[in-house]
């Protein structure tokens, strides 16, 4: 693909592999690019971009309390990132982190409901973070099970499967009594709460240490793909399932492996989004889409560990700042429509780093000329 | 620009350091936030208490308000209701259930109130609210009962909690004084939010012989049905008489605007006490909205009575004995269901209503 | 009465599911280029609001399913230059497309100050057949009580299903969604087949929006699908990419969540909820089964390069 | 220094003039002139590497040349696609077929065809595809979906595409790569008879045989250059080898080591394919230490399943695999590769190597499980990276670029890797399929003489090859294949190329 500019030639070509620049380039590109379009429609709809854009910094980064608003949306986001960074390095697409956040929430609530005050704060917390991290993993193996052995297409049986999970939180809580719910409450249908000390322990304001665990996590997945034979067969396996098998590798169980793993981190998410935020269950507050914005998430991060978290705070700080923007009068629907243009520009980013434009001079038409040889 | 919403904010922050006990200055004005989970011009539930809103505004001088929609509950609420209580807003209203999301935030900023929809925990700055819906549904099954020819009602419901319920045999009470005959089916649509399958269970109504559909969901789609069908259509909440123009007969409404204005007012001369607020026809909260052509006068001067008797309290709608479509009886013989006990109530549907609470 | 109920309910099971077939019909043609667009949901929302304004101003249905077509075609044109032209991962496309056509129809469903809630279609989508027809026992409600739409859906089902496996653009078209870069030697533009098909599954999304909110609720709601794009997407696997299993599916699927009222009428107790995931319940099942079996695999497998993105000169 | 051929303006079918297109930086044609003329079958030789596919490709219009000039009957042609190129009469067969796999023979050769009308009739269609393979003696069923043919139905259906486009100048990429010395012959006869037909065939090869057998005139490139152009009759097969690579090669024949105890038994095995037949039946094998048994036989006889059995990948039915004294029938590819079994596939890309990754990782492939690559689960990158630096100079491998994916290597550097990485474990056995295909004189003399140093130094060969050259360079013992069958076992000084064509052909020795 080329372009003749006067004596100049654009050429693309791609690139097997961006380099460190383009990587930090990219993103950075497509981000201003949103907001370049937002700034077209919020000029087009009457609004001031300049104190639109302020306010969305504003509300969404500066102070403490922006900060770790921000922060707070933002824990559950970077553990669906995670989830979907996992999966998407080995090319096994879970798309599933939706449900695997929600059952994830289910177990731990339960978990806690469970155990009560009788183990006390600590153990009670792990119990009920091993419980969400657990039935993420559970869940996720419905999916991955019969990709392993039946070679049953993840990308849809994960989707399917996040509606699933939907209707069971909604059955647990609002058309039957079941353990989880609140008896006692009359006026709407509301999940019991866990006991005060199994609240995750809280760092400054609200902002609880899910945080510090994301961040953990971070780092040990980061880890775990790099430098660990897991992560080597999980790239091979990613690139050549047949390679990897004829090398002695079991596909069927990396397949299983990494969906659990990434089942289970999404899992976790919704754990700690019931120990830290929510202390019930909520399903209101656990159907918000957090799972397919962590896809979104990844892909801005390029499905990097470490990318995921500052993709997670922006996006994060989207939420936390919309309630800003309407008191500015920026219509809500602007600031999701804003979201939405967000997103699909990162998405097209991606084609920056794998693609080089080169511009050389040329003497004149293509080919007229070849150098001497 | 920015700079101004910055000034507002320092202005404010001394006034309200007095809220709740003192007097503010009166060239302060109150500022008062609400905050909702859906679009303000929804056609239902948050569209009404934007009209609640509005008539504040329209009601109180010196009160300045602002509104944020689309907020999800858990940390975007609470994002919110932080935000608002640390710009020094003196009250922010939570138009749906949000009560332990409040009480996550409230203890931190306890010189801003907060008001939630359907809470019942109050705290020194937190008080809540809900509407008596029984009494419109009464009201409204007077209406339904009175048309001629229909004996068999369909009924849309959400979810099938008590406040619903309850709603559901008020409904039967005030339709049955009218024609003893009337039958009425409940379908719940077990959702919140989900036009399709509202739109679904009315056309299964429809086609089960229902001549007269009532909606006790957030949805025009129930209108959409009886107005395809030809049949008459009690709304829900608000007045939706431009949703369906020719089955339209009427619906009760929640007429927040009152009960806002109080709660301001009573901030403002510093009269404010956290309270569970739970108001009927007699405090405001519950009107009725336009009639349709198919309501004879007859019937509206009836409605009119009724609703006067209400609020004056010599009718007991809910006087024993009531017997549930199980064949027990649940509110003996001069009995009845006490105003304090109204929001425990129903496990139970009442005789004539065909359906059953989903055990669960 | 419990014969008619049930048979009225299919009868409505089939009102419902047309949006779901137009969506997935559209989407199948979309797979079938081997291009996957999640983003029903958020083309339908989209192109249907636009659709349903357009009802509301001018009493010609035809021409307002048209401008949402058009406009589910133009979301659509997002995911093909991204997913197409630069090659980015489809899923993600996809889903970023779901959010930004539902943010598009909140902000045209609420442009005036009050939405478009309480605009009404200038015309209705009126029954074709006479009365005479539609009190027909049976066939009367399930067959000839419905309105042009739904007969269209059915034509453009044999349409669809002729076109894929009766002509040479269909063949063309499968070429392109199985195996690109062989379609590609023999003269078959990938980059453009799989632009006008992915349109097309917009245009299909679009229209269901519009029939949606213009036909059976004749009103907008703010996301008033609830969903029913993800049903279409299931609705193209569960029907192994053929389109009358679609049209046969998506009535199912319609006639599962119809089910449940009519059972509850009928005093039969099921949990809503469990209706309500039958239909992905159901897809998930389907595509086990089709998979564990490599003679059915073969037959009723997605396209072999659906996802993969072309480049003519990679290696 | 190309010498050019005196130029026949006549019959001038197509003139390339000029080429140059570069891949990365890496130029792939440099300045390539070339000529075909109506009627020829004109031989494109060159290692691997050389530039032959990327010029076909300019020429059939799938890739856009950097510069230079395409000429076609005469007058300069922008090709714009693959498409255009056909239009203006000039088809490729590639070396990765272009067949829709789950189309039938006929769906695939409607494909694009600017006659087809626009309701495709299956019927009729099926009755001319049926007549046109008649008529140049490329039979195969019209109904029959692609995935079910073999590798040289394959190859007729790609060539019957391009006759039934009307094709006037024939591509093919390396077409005998992948066939059966029969097939091959019989594809030289189709593409003769074709020729004689009046059409221009270009035909690539790395095979000097071939090109003397078929070819009217032939050119050489290198290093994406083109380094002479003559026709047959004026060259030999020293000058194209010396053209082709460079310098003169030598073959050193050196004294085997004899046989030692047997390693690997193999002992009635019985193995069902992928479509649930029986592909291998009752098959006896013996592989001594220091011995290279070669399995020689038409593909699709049991050969890959073989391969499989052997190594872990396939369960066999019935019978027994001994390695070193322990039964290895039931066991895991991975307590195979720990027992030292060493595994070449046949399908370098998929199998071999993990396109994507780095060649460091692809090096690591089998050794990152112990250490020093890793230590418990955590893997030491640097151990990694030393370890392929000290790979790739052992073993001559080129053309590496750091983290780049291991698919931008020439075919002969990966198997060359493959090898390193296959080598360095030190296996006790080692089954080699195809070891050669595909590759360049220079590559196939270096990979052949790694193989015979590994037997020498006391490792059990499997060598599985449809080349019987191969078979019969390396092998101490001659196995053939054939119907899943072992139809019989030679020494080597009693295999020649007669008698074990006749055993590959289903014929027993009786019959001889
Ligand atoms: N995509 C690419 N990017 C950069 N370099 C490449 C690329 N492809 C090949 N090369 C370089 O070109 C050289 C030779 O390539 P090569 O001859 O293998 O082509 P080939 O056609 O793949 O071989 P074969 O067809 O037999 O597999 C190598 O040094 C390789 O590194
Ligand atoms: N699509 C491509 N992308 C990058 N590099 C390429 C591509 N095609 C060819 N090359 C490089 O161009 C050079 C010439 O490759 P080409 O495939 O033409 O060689 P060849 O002569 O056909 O080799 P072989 O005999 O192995 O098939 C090689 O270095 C190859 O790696
Ligand atoms: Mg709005
Ligand atoms: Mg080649």
């Amino acid at each position: 693909m080329s372009l003749s500019l006067g004596s100049r030639r654009l050429t693309v070509e791609s690139r097997p592999v961006p380099s460190r620049l383009v990587r930090f380039l990219a993103p950075t590109f497509s981000v201003a690019l949103a907001f370049v379009i937002g700034a077209l429609i919020l000029v087009a709809t009457g609004q001031d971009p300049l104190l639109a854009y302020t306010e969305m910094i504003r509300k969404g980064f500066v102070g403490r309390l922006a900060l770790t608003g921000t922060l707070i949306i933002a824990t559950p986001l970077i553990f669906t990132g995670l989830a979907a960074v996992v999966s998407f390095r080995m090319k096994v697409w879970n798309i599933g982190a939706e449900g695997q956040f929600i059952l994830g929430a289910v177990a731990s609530s339960g978990v806690g409901l469970w155990v009560g005050d009788q183990v006390g704060g600590p153990l009670g917390i792990v119990l009920m973070l091993v419980a969400g991290a657990l039935a993420g993993a559970l869940f996720a193996a419905l999916a991955a099970l019969p990709r392993a052995y039946l070679n049953t297409d993840e990308v849809i049986s994960t989707l399917m499967l996040n509606f699933v999970a939907l209707g069971i939180m909604n059955y647990l809580i609002f058309s039957s009594f079941s353990f989880w719910r609140d008896p006692g409450r009359a006026t709407f249908p509301v999940g019991k709460f866990v006991e005060d000390v199994l609240f995750l322990p809280r760092m400054v304001g609200r902002l609880h240490v899910g945080l510090i665990i994301a961040l953990a996590f971070t780092v040990v997945i980061w880890w775990a793909l790099r430098y660990t034979k897991w992560g080597f067969e999980l790239m091979v396996t990613g690139d050549s399932p047949r390679a990897a098998l004829y090398s002695g590798m079991r596909v069927d169980r990396k397949i299983l492996s990494v969906l659990m793993v990434s089942g289970a981190l999404a899992g976790l998410g919704g754990g700690i989004e019931v120990g830290g935020v929510l202390h019930n269950l909520d399903p209101r507050a656990l159907s918000l889409g957090v799972g397919f914005t962590g896809i979104v998430v990844a892909a801005l991060a390029r499905l990097s560990p470490f990318g995921v978290i500052p993709v997670a705070i922006l996006v994060a700080s989207f939420s936390n700042a919309a309630p800003g923007l309407q008191v500015l009068g920026i219509p809500s629907e602007i600031v999701i429509l804003l979201e939405g243009i967000l997103f699909l520009c990162i998405v097209a980013g991606e084609w920056f780093l794998r693609n080089a434009i080169r511009v050389e001079r040329t003497a004149g038409p293509a080919g007229a000329e070849a150098p001497a040889s | 620009g920015g700079d101004e919403a910055e000034e507002v904010t320092t202005t404010a922050a001394p006034a309200t350091t007095a809220a709740p006990t003192t007097t503010a200055a009166p060239e302060e004005p109150l500022r008062i936030a609400f905050i909702y989970d859906g679009e303000i011009d929804d056609g239902g539930w948050n569209e009404a208490h934007e009209n609640g809103r509005q008539y504040l505004i329209a009601n109180m001088d010196n009160v300045e308000t602002t509104y944020v929609e689309n907020v999800s509950p858990g940390s975007e609420f609470q994002a919110a209701f932080e935000d608002f209580g640390s710009q020094g807003y003196d009250l922010v209203i939570c138009t749906t259930w949000c009560q332990d999301d409040v009480l996550t935030v409230a203890p931190s900023y306890p010189d801003t109130v907060y008001l939630s929809w359907g809470g019942y925990e109050t705290a020194p700055n937190v008080g809540h609210y809900d509407g008596a819906t029984e009494d419109g549904r009464y009201l409204d099954g007077l209406v339904a009962g009175s048309q001629p020819g229909v004996e068999f009602i369909g009924y849309v419901g959400g979810f099938a909690i008590e406040e619903v319920v309850r709603g559901v045999n008020a409904f039967m009470i005030g339709a049955r004084e009218m024609n003893p005959n009337i039958e009425i089916q409940v379908v719940w649509v077990n959702s919140w939010y989900d036009p399709p399958a509202e739109q679904q269970a009315a056309q299964a109504l429809v086609d089960a012989g229902a001549d007269l559909l009532a909606a006790e969901v957030n949805a025009p789609a129930v209108a959409s049905v009886a107005e395809a069908a030809g049949i008459g259509y009690i709304h829900y909440g608000i007045d939706g008489s431009g949703i369906a123009p020719n089955s339209w007969l009427s619906g009760f409404t929640f007429d927040w605007g009152p009960y806002y204005l109080s709660q301001a007012q009573a901030l403002a001369n510093g009269t404010w006490e956290p309270a569970l607020t739970y108001g009927g026809l007699k405090d405001d909260m519950i009107g009725m909205a336009p009639f349709g052509s198919a309501v004879t006068d007859e019937t509206i001067a009836l409605v009119e009575q009724r609703r006067q008797e209400i609020i004056d309290g010599s009718l007991d709608y809910f006087a024993g004995p009531i017997t549930d479509n199980q064949g027990n009886v649940v509110v003996p013989e001069g009995g009845t269901i006490p105003w304090e006990e109204r929001t425990l109530c129903c496990q139970w549907l009442i005789e004539g209503v065909i359906g059953e609470i989903p055990a669960g | 009465m419990n014969e008619s109920v049930l048979l009225l309910s299919l009868a409505s099971a089939v009102v419902i599911g047309t949006p779901i077939l137009l969506a997935g019909l559209g989407e199948m043609m979309t797979e079938h280029s081997g291009v996957m667009n999640l983003g029903i949901e958020g083309m339908l929302l989209g192109g249907g609001v636009v659709g349903f304004w357009m009802s509301t101003q001018q009493a010609s249905l035809p021409l307002a399913m048209a401008v949402g077509a058009l406009v589910g075609a133009l979301f659509a044109l997002i995911h093909a230059y991204l997913a197409v032209t630069l090659r980015v991962n489809q899923i993600v496309s996809g889903l970023a497309l779901v959010v930004t056509g539902t943010g598009f129809a909140s902000f045209v469903g609420s442009l005036n100050d009050s939405s478009l809630i309480y605009a009404r279609p200038v015309s209705k989508f009126e029954p074709v057949f006479g009365e005479a027809f539609r009190d027909l026992p049976v066939v009367g409600p399930l067959v000839l009580g419905h309105d042009w739409v739904v007969y269209m859906s059915w034509v453009l089902v044999a349409v669809a299903a002729f076109w894929l496996f009766r002509t040479r653009a269909g063949l063309a078209l499968r070429a392109v969604g199985e195996d690109p870069a062989t379609a590609d030697t023999v003269g078959i533009p990938v980059g453009l087949t799989r632009y006008v098909y992915t349109m097309i599954g917009g245009a299909g999304a679009g229209m269901g929006g519009t029939y949606l909110m213009a036909g059976i609720f004749s009103t907008y709601q703010h996301g008033i699908s609830a969903g029913l794009g993800w049903i279409a997407f299931a609705l193209v696997i569960f029907a192994g990419w053929r389109p009358w299993r679609a049209l046969v599916a998506a009535y199912v699927f319609g006639a599962l969540r119809n089910l449940g009222f009519s059972l509850q009428i009928l005093g039969v107790d099921i949990p809503p909820d469990v209706l309500n995931v039958f239909p992905f319940f159901l897809t998930i099942v389907a595509l086990m089964v089709i998979s564990a079996r490599p003679a059915a695999a073969r037959r009723f497998s997605a396209p072999s390069a659906l996802t993969v993105p072309y480049a003519r000169e990679s290696r | 220094m190309a010498e050019s051929v005196p130029e026949v303006p006549s019959g001038e079918a197509a003139r390339l003039a000029g080429i140059t297109k570069h891949f990365f930086g890496v130029a792939a044609n440099e300045d390539v002139d070339f000529d075909l003329r109506w009627g020829e079958i004109h031989a494109l030789l060159g290692e691997n590497g050389a530039g032959k596919s990327t010029l076909c490709s300019v020429l059939a219009g799938l890739y856009h040349p950097d510069s230079g000039e395409i000429h076609l009957d005469g007058d300069r042609v922008d090709l714009g696609s693959p498409h255009q190129a056909l239009d203006h009469g000039v088809g490729m067969v590639y070396q990765h077929f272009r067949l829709v796999d789950r189309f039938t023979v006929a769906e695939n050769l409607t494909l694009g065809h600017p006659e087809t009308g626009f309701f495709t009739s299956r019927r009729s269609l099926e009755r001319q595809v049926g007549e046109l393979g008649r008529r140049y003696g490329l039979e195969v069923s019209p109904q029959a979906a692609v995935w079910q043919l073999s590798v040289g139905e394959q190859q007729r259906v790609e060539i019957l595409k391009l006759l039934y486009r009307g094709v006037r100048i024939l591509i093919l990429d390396e077409p005998t790569a992948v066939l059966t010395p029969q097939e091959s012959q019989n594809l030289f006869g189709t593409l003769r008879a074709l020729a004689d037909d009046g059409r221009a065939i270009i035909f690539v090869t790395h095979k000097l045989d071939e090109v003397m057998a078929v070819a009217d005139r032939v050119t050489v490139l290198r290093d994406g250059r083109k380094v002479g152009a003559m026709p047959t009759s004026e060259a030999d097969p020293a000058t194209l080898a010396r053209l082709m690579v460079g310098r003169d090669l030598s073959v050193t024949e050196r004294p085997r080591t004899a046989p030692g105890e047997p390693v690997l038994s193999i002992k009635g095995v019985t193995a069902e394919g992928d479509r649930g037949l029986e592909a291998i039946r009752d098959v006896e094998i013996e592989v001594r230490a220091s011995q290279i048994v070669g399995v020689a036989g038409v593909a699709g006889n049991g050969q890959r399943e073989l391969a499989e059995v052997v190594t872990g990948l396939r369960r066999p039915k019935r019978g027994q695999i001994i390695m070193g004294g322990v039964d290895i029938t039931r066991s895991t590819t991975l307590e195979r590769i720990k027992l030292g079994l060493g595994f070449v596939p046949e399908d370098r890309m998929r199998t071999g190597m993990a396109g994507g990754l780095p060649l460091a990782a692809n090096l690591a492939l089998k050794a990152y499980r112990q250490p020093p690559l890793s230590k418990g689960p955590v893997l030491s990158k640097q151990a990694m990276e030393d370890r392929a630096r000290t790979l790739e100079k052992q073993f001559d491998i080129r053309g590496v670029r750091g983290a780049l994916p291991t698919s931008l290597l020439s075919g002969g550097n990966i198997q060359r890797a493959i090898l390193a990485r296959e080598l360095s474990a030190r296996p006790r056995v080692l089954v080699a399929a195809a070891p050669t295909r595909g590759l360049d004189v220079a590559a196939i003399q270096a990979i052949r003489q790694l193989l015979i140093e590994e037997a020498d130094a006391g490792t059990a060969i499997l060598m599985i090859s449809e080349d019987l050259e191969e078979i019969l360079d390396l092998s101490d013992e001659v196995i053939v294949l054939y119907e899943g069958q072992v139809m019989d076992r030679l020494p080597r000084d009693r295999a020649d190329p007669d008698l074990l064509g006749m055993l590959m052909a289903g014929r027993g020795v009786d019959a001889a």
